[in-house]
């Protein structure tokens, strides 16, 4: 399931949710991403979707993570809008059977997720706002899983 | 009539995020927004831009038939 | 922090304790370990641990990771006694300036503490209780990390 | 005063997990031990059990000097 909001969300309580009634699932693996202070260089975070297109884009690749390392299921929550110092911005869990599966799936999930999905994301600071672009990281992340 | 939806920095730049014209394909679409303002225009057309029509990332010029929703897409920063 | 506890405990409330005021954190990789049913193959798991010991063994490890991937912190909450299916037996939360080095903290605490912490289990079934040993693929994962 | 530990199997072999011995090495107490479950001796000496001696793991023969607490560990399992 795929959910994106405007307002503050608390991992902890999405992750209960997941894993309530497993009884043969073995292997949940989850990412938080927060959002950094940078000791007040970010004040906040903005980010934009296009509501459909972003969760129709962010479903269609979750569902290849699915097949791709056999998933039991998946869960996944985006923050839109603007997001203070150490709110949620993003968390995605993933259930397997066994733990590899289920941590390379979180693990290509936020790669794409953090460099390739629909969002724009502005950065308000001390010094004004800009918009922002992946980062070579971002880009050399996501592209470990385009190799195999 | 064409629902025109802007994102990101070229939302910042025009002003505004969406708005309704009447254009027949993609290329007049440009045509009108140039005669208004062409450095916004120019910025629609600049690397890295991406057009859906309908939700659907489109190349060229396609018509635009009847209702629709066309978005400009700036580089997509992830989340 | 380390907590070894025979009573059942929520992943959930522990992720949400361990994400709390994190304005300069970026990235919480966790894992959780639930029982499996094995399609009523497993009845119970009982855990047995060397209180004191085994608790010992897990911090200093925790510690090398600490080190070796850079960790703010982490958080590992491991059940022991009669865990039915389910439950979560193990929990483990690793919390990093970016996700790459919470995700491999995360993948090698819990390789670890799956093939080599001080644990002895017991898996009761339809057909009686058997001891369980490491299973090849746990010491392959856990060995994945001795050739860096 | 030696307390000795069994985990796991050989609590199990055993009948019991914890028990006061007087020993003043770790062979005298490997000795006694066999004396009463020859077969337990046996299985402690087996490929795989550790002992530690107050919580740290050793090797051959170690004398037992004091109150100390003697653990025999069959190979560990993970969590």
């Amino acid at each position: 399931m795929i959910t994106l909001t405007d307002q503050p969300f608390e991992p902890g309580a999405v992750l209960t949710a997941f894993c309530a009634g497993r009884a043969e699932t073995g292997a949940v693996a989850s990412f938080t991403g927060l959002a950094r202070a940078e000791q007040g260089q970010a004040a906040a975070l903005e980010l934009e979707a296009y509501p459909g297109f972003t969760d129709a884009a962010i479903q269609a690749f979750a569902e290849t993570a699915r097949a791709r390392f056999r998933l039991q299921d998946y869960r996944i929550v985006h923050r839109i809008g603007r997001i203070g110092p150490g709110e949620a911005i993003v968390f995605v869990a993933t259930a397997a059977g066994h733990r590899r599966e289920a941590f390379e799936a979180c693990d290509f999930l936020m790669d794409w997720l953090k460099s390739r999905a629909p969002f724009w994301k502005k950065e308000h600071g001390p010094g004004g706002a800009r918009w922002i672009e992946p980062t070579d990281r971002d880009r050399t992340d996501a592209s470990r899983w385009d190799q195999e | 009539m064409v629902r025109v939806l802007l994102f990101g920095r070229l939302a910042d730049q025009a002003g505004w995020r969406e708005r309704r014209l009447e254009a027949v394909s993609l290329g007049q679409l440009r045509a009108l927004l140039a005669d208004e303002d062409p450095d916004l225009a120019e910025a629609l057309a600049g690397p890295g831009v991406q057009v859906a029509v309908d939700q659907a990332i489109v190349r060229g010029d396609p018509a635009l038939t009847g209702p629709c929703e066309v978005a400009f897409l700036p580089p997509m920063s992830g989340g």
